[in-house]
C-alpha cells in the first residue's frame, strides 16, 4: 500500500489529486514541493518542528480510555485529545510544519482560508511565534458562528477578511484565499488547512498531520479493530489513517450528512485538486450545510477518495443533531466537551456501538480533533 | 493588426447575445464568451459578479450554448469559450469540446488547467476541431513556456499580471516582457489579457502581443446596466485604440472557420 | 524550611490558616483531613491520580521558551503552560484530586465556588467524569463576563447558582457555597478551588498543585532566578513555589491592584481561615475590582500570607491596563492568548525586566495558570 | 421555664433600639443584638439582608454599641451579642470583649469560632466579664461536646439543624437529641437556635432545652417594615407558646448582672 505512506508521483492518488491551478501559481506549486520534500528529508528541520510540538503545542496529546461510555456502549473507546493542543485542534500540527518551511522559503505572510476558526488561530498563532504577517479569509456565515475564533485571530495580531460571496463559508474562503496567493505569491505562503488542494498540499498536510496516527498507535499498544475520525477536508483523519495505514484497523471517516463529499459526491476538480465533489447536474459545486463549520465543505482531500474508492477506508454520516447530542453525550460522560466537528466521529460510534457496523467488543481509536469552546453559543442556540 | 477581444459572461441577462453582436460591430476580432462556474478560483469581483449574476438566473451550460441559435446567422467573429476545469471534466473532455463544435465555438481557455494536466482536454479538443488556448504567466519558466507553446493550438494566452481578473489603474509591467519572452519560443500568436482597462492599456498591451482581452473593464458596465448599444462605444473606443478594423480583424483571427 | 512542604500542624502556616467555621462543619473538616491525609500517602490513590492527570488531564504540561519575549526584554523567560491543561487552567489538578477524593470517602455530590469559571468548569468536568453531581456557585456578575464558561459549565451537566449578594463576585459565591455545605455535608464534598478556606484546604490543594512546581522544576533543568506565577487565592502560584521553595529562587507573586490582599490587606478571618485581608476600618471585608474574575477576591490563601511575613516570597501588584496590555503582547510576541489571571505575572515581568525588581539576564519560570478563550469578549469590551 | 432569646440586627434602622424595648415588654428572657458583618458565612437569605441593610446604613461596632445608649436606662434584660470573627479579631480580642462589656453587653456568641480557635477570645471574654457563649452543632461527636461545654461561661448554644440561619416549616428533628447529649455533658443551660419559626416549634424546642432564639423568624418581619408595636406582638406569641413571663425569665437568664 503505497497511499499514505510516500510522495503522490504528481501528486496522484490513484484517479485523484493533481494540480488544477492557475499557470501563476504552478512554480510556487513546484517550488513548495521542493522545499517540503527537502525539508521533510532534513533532520534539522524535523528536529526543529518537533521541539514545537513538544515543548510549544503540547505534544504528544494524549490517549484517554473513555471508560464510562466504552461501558455504555460495549466497545473500548479510545480518545486521541487533539482538543488538548495548543490553540485546541489539531491544525496546530499542520501549521507549525508549514509556517516553518515558509520562513525557510524566505516567504514573510502566510494566507490561510478558515472554517470553523481553528485553522485560522492556528494559523495566527504560528505567524505571530514566527515573527510573519497572517491574512486569514473567513466566509462571514462563519465569522458570524465562530466569534470567539474571530477574536481570538485578531488578537494574535492577524487580519481577518471577510468573505461574503458564495455560501460565505469554507468554499467561499478558500476561493478568496487562492486569489490572494495569486496576488503576492512571492512574498506570501498559502497555508492551506487541510488535506485538499493541489499538489503538494494533500501529500504534504497528511505527512504533517501524521504525528497524530503514529501517537495513537504508539499509545494504543495492540492495533485497534477500528479508526475513526471526522472529515472535512480530511486532515485529522488523514492524519489518523496514516498511522494505522499498514495494520488490519478498519478506517473509517465521518462526514457531516450536508457536507458529505465521499458519500453523495461525484469527481470533480475544485480548489486545485480532482476529488470527490458535491456538485449539481451541470457540474455547479454545491453549497454544504452543517452546524459544523469545519465540515461545512462540499469536498474532501483526494487521498481520501482515493482510499474510498479502493475500499481500504470506508466513509459514513451523521446528522446534525446526532452532533448535538454527541457533543453533550460525551461531556456528560467523560468531562470532555468536543468540538462539533469532532463531534461526528463520536455520533458515528453512538449509533454503531452494538450493530454489525461496529460490534460490540470492538477496540476503537477516536481522533478528538479540537474542542468545543468555540461552540458553546451555537449549541446554546440549537438547545433553545 | 492587432486582435480585439472583449468578453462577456454567458447567461448574465436574457439579452445577453445582444452583446455579442455589439462587440462585432465595434470591431471585435473575435468575442469570450465566459461559461460561469460557482468558484471562479482566478476572478476577481467584476467576473465573481458576472458568474453569480448568471447563475442565479439560472445559466447552464446548456442553456448558454443554445441561446448562441438566436444569433449565429449573424455572428461573422469566432468564438472562443472560456470556463472552469470542473465544468469540462463533468461533461468529460469528449463531451464537452464536442458540445462547443456544435454549438460554433471555436476555442477554449481552462484557467486552472494547466499543461500538466491539459493533455486528455487537448485530446479531445484537437478532435473536436477546437483550439485549446493555453495560458501562460509571468512567473512561467523559458522551458516550462516551450511545453506551453507545444500544447493546444490558435492563440497563446498571455496572463499580464499576477493576480485575478479585474480592472487595473496600469497594465501589468510584466505584460510586454511576458509577451517577447513567449514569441522567443513560438510563432503562435499571443493574447495579452487580465486588467486591460483602457484604451490606452489595450494600446501598450497591443504594441507587446497579438492581441488583447477586455473583460473586467466591460462587464462592470454591464452590471451596472449598461445597454448593448452603449457597450458597443465603449468596446469601438479600445478597437480604435488599437487600430483594428473588424474586416481586418476579422480575416486575421487564429481559430476562425466560418 | 517546613512550610510548603509538609502537613502544617492545625493547619497553622506560622500566624495564619485554622479552621474558622461553624462547628457544623468542624468534623467534616476533620474527616476531609483524615482522608486527604490517608490518600496522600496511599500509593493506589496517587497512581490513580496521576494516570488521570496524565491519560485524562494531558499532563506534563510543556515548559515552553518565550523566545521572542526572552530576546525583546533581555531575559530568559520559561513559560509553564497550564493553560494547555484539560478545560484550561491549572484548575483541573487540584480538582481531579479532590474529586476522586470525594469518591473515595462516598460522597454523591460536589459543590464549588467559582470566579472566572474555569474552578466551576474543572469542577464539572470531574463529576461528569467520576458520576457525580455538581453545584457551582458564581457570582452574577462573574456570570455575566464568563458566559463562555457558564455555557460549559451547563453542558458538562453542572447546575450554576447565581449569587446576588454583595459584590456579585467570587467573594460571594464562597460564602454561598460553604452555606450550601453546611446544609448538605453528609453527602457534598465542598470542592474549594484555591489555598484559601479552613484546614485541610490550604494544605491539600497546594499539594494538589504542587504537580505545576515539580514538573516545572525538572523541566527547567536548572534552577531559575525567578518564579512567578499570579496570585488570587493563590493556588497556580502556591502549586508553582513547592516545586522550588528549596531552590535559591526568588518567589514572586503577582496580585489585581484591586485585589491585593498581601499588598494593601490586613490580617483577618475570612473564609475559614485567617490571612490576610482586604477590609475597612470596622473590619468589613472589602469587595476587590479585577478585570480579571479569578482574581477578584479581598483575600488570599494563609500560606501566601506566611511566605510573605517570613520573606519568602515576595507580592506585587499590577493594574488593569497593564494586564490587558500583557495578553496582548504575549499574544502578539509567542502565539500564546492566555487568561487573563494569568496575564498578571506576564505583565510584571514586563514591567519589571531590565529594572533591578528582575535584572537583564535573570532566568524566569513564569506559570501560565490558564488559556484566554475565556476572556475575549471582556477584552474586546475593554478595547473598543 | 424556658429563656426567649429574640434577635435584632444592630443598625437595621434609625430605630432599631426600639426594637429590644419592645421585646422585652413582649417577654424576651434575653436580647441577642447581631453585629453585621459582610460575609455571614452561616447565615441564610434573611440574616444576610438584614446585615446588608445595617451595613448600608453605615452601622459599625461603635455606632451601634454607642446606640445603646438611648435604651440603656430603660432594659433590664441582658444583651448578648452575635458577631462573626473577624470583627472580633480586626479589634483584637481583648479590646472587642472591653468594648462590648463598656456597652452593657453580657454575652457574645460567635458562630466562625470553633473550640480549636476559640482560645483567645475565651480569655479576653472572662477577663472582661462576658460569657462566650459556644455552639454546638447536631454533627459535634460526644467528645467533642465535652470540650466545648468546658469553654466559655453562660449559655450552650445548640445550633438545631445542620444548615444556615434561616425559617423552616419544621424544626430540625436533631435538637432534641442534641440538647439532651449536652445535657448529659454539662450542666450549663441549652439555648436551641437556627430555625425556630413559630410559636408552635418555639415550645417544641423549649421541651428539649432550656432556651430558644428566634432570629430570621423577627428579621423578614422588620425587614418587611414591621414597626416595634408590632413585632412586640410577635415576640408575645412566642412567649406565650413558652410560658415565659418577663420577670420570671429575667430572673433566670444566665449572664445577667445588671
Ligand atoms: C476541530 C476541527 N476538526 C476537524 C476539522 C475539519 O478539518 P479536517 O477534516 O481537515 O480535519 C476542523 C476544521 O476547521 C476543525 O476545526
Ligand atoms: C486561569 C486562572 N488563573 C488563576 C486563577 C486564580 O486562582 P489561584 O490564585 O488559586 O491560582 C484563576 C481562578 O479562577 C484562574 O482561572
Amino acid at each position: 500500500m503505497s497511499t499514505l505512506m510516500t510522495e503522490p508521483a504528481a501528486g496522484r492518488f490513484g484517479d485523484f489529486g493533481g494540480r488544477f491551478v492557475p499557470e501563476s501559481l504552478v512554480p510556487a506549486c513546484d517550488a513548495l514541493a521542493a522545499a517540503f520534500r527537502e525539508a521533510w528529508a532534513d533532520p534539522a528541520f524535523r528536529a526543529e518542528l518537533d521541539e514545537l510540538l513538544v515543548v510549544y503545542a503540547g505534544r504528544p496529546t494524549p490517549l484517554t480510555p473513555a471508560r464510562n461510555l466504552s461501558a455504555d456502549l460495549g466497545i473500548e473507546l479510545l480518545l486521541k485529545r487533539e482538543d488538548l493542543a495548543h490553540t485546541g485542534s489539531h491544525k496546530i500540527n499542520n501549521v507549525l510544519g508549514q509556517a516553518l518551511l515558509a520562513r525557510r522559503m524566505g516567504k514573510g505572510r502566510l494566507i490561510a482560508e478558515t472554517g470553523a476558526g481553528q485553522h485560522g488561530v492556528a494559523t495566527a498563532t504560528a505567524a505571530a511565534l514566527l515573527g510573519l504577517e497572517a491574512t486569514v479569509y473567513m466566509g462571514e456565515r462563519d465569522i458570524e458562528r465562530q466569534q470567539l475564533n474571530v477574536l481570538r485571530m485578531t488578537t494574535l495580531g492577524a487580519e481577518v477578511v471577510p468573505v461574503g460571496s458564495g455560501s460565505r463559508t469554507l468554499k467561499d474562503a478558500t476561493n478568496e484565499a487562492m486569489r490572494a496567493w495569486v496576488s503576492d505569491v512571492d512574498r506570501a505562503h498559502f497555508l492551506l488547512g487541510s488535506v485538499g488542494g493541489p499538489h503538494p498540499y494533500p501529500w504534504m498536510v497528511r505527512e504533517l498531520q501524521r504525528v497524530i496516527g503514529v501517537e495513537a498507535r504508539r499509545q494504543s499498544r495492540t492495533v485497534p479493530d477500528v479508526v475513526v475520525a471526522c472529515v472535512g477536508g480530511g486532515s485529522n483523519s488523514a492524519g489518523t489513517f496514516a498511522g494505522f495505514a499498514d495494520t488490519s484497523a478498519r478506517l473509517v471517516g465521518v462526514e457531516a450528512a450536508g457536507g458529505a463529499a465521499m458519500t453523495n459526491g461525484s469527481p470533480g476538480v475544485v480548489h486545485g485538486a480532482r476529488s470527490m465533489v458535491l456538485q449539481d447536474a451541470d457540474g455547479q459545486v454545491a453549497e454544504a450545510e452543517s452546524v459544523a463549520a469545519g465540515l461545512d465543505y462540499p469536498g474532501i482531500g483526494p487521498e481520501h477518495a482515493h482510499l474510498g474508492a479502493i475500499g481500504r477506508a470506508e466513509y459514513h454520516t451523521v446528522k446534525d443533531d446526532e452532533v448535538v447530542e454527541a457533543v453533550r453525550r460525551l461531556a456528560r460522560s467523560e468531562g470532555i466537551i468536543c468540538a462539533l466537528e469532532s463531534a461526528h466521529a463520536v455520533a458515528w460510534v453512538l449509533r454503531a456501538a452494538g450493530t454489525p457496523e461496529l460490534p460490540t467488543g470492538s477496540r476503537v481509536v477516536l481522533t478528538l480533533s479540537g474542542r468545543g469552546d468555540k461552540d458553546m453559543a451555537t449549541l446554546l442556540g440549537g438547545a433553545s | 493588426m492587432t486582435a480585439l477581444v472583449p468578453y462577456v459572461t454567458g447567461g448574465i441577462s436574457a439579452d445577453w447575445t445582444d452583446y455579442l453582436l455589439a462587440y462585432q460591430e465595434a470591431g471585435a476580432t473575435a468575442i469570450e464568451i465566459g461559461l460561469p462556474f460557482s468558484d471562479p478560483m482566478l476572478d476577481g469581483v467584476t467576473i465573481q459578479q458576472a458568474s453569480d449574476r448568471a447563475l442565479s438566473r439560472g445559466a447552464t451550460v446548456v442553456s448558454i450554448l443554445q441561446d448562441l441559435d438566436r444569433v449565429r446567422g449573424r455572428l461573422r467573429v469566432p468564438l472562443i469559450v472560456m470556463t472552469y476545469a470542473n465544468l469540462v471534466f463533468h461533461r468529460t473532455p469528449e463531451g464537452f469540446c464536442r458540445e462547443l463544435a456544435d454549438a460554433g465555438i471555436s476555442g477554449l481557455i481552462v484557467p486552472d488547467l494547466p499543461v500538466d494536466e491539459a493533455k486528455p482536454v487537448a485530446r479531445a479538443a484537437a478532435e473536436a476541431g477546437i483550439d485549446l488556448i493555453p495560458l501562460v504567466a509571468p512567473v512561467t519558466p523559458d522551458d516550462r513556456l516551450e511545453q506551453i507553446a507545444a500544447l493546444g493550438s490558435g492563440y497563446i494566452y498571455a496572463v499580464s499580471v499576477m493576480g485575478t481578473t479585474g480592472e487595473r489603474a496600469t497594465l501589468g509591467s510584466s505584460a510586454a516582457g511576458l509577451a517577447a519572452r513567449v514569441k522567443a519560443v513560438t510563432d503562435r500568436p499571443v493574447l495579452i489579457g487580465f486588467g486591460v482597462s483602457s484604451p490606452e492599456q489595450a494600446a501598450e498591451a497591443g504594441r507587446a502581443g497579438d492581441g488583447v482581452v477586455v473583460a473586467s473593464a466591460l462587464m462592470r458596465r454591464v452590471l451596472d446596466g449598461a445597454t448593448p448599444a452603449e457597450i458597443r462605444e465603449t468596446v469601438a473606443g479600445f478597437a480604435a485604440a488599437l487600430e483594428v478594423s473588424a474586416d481586418y480583424a476579422y480575416a486575421e483571427v487564429s481559430g476562425d472557420r466560418r
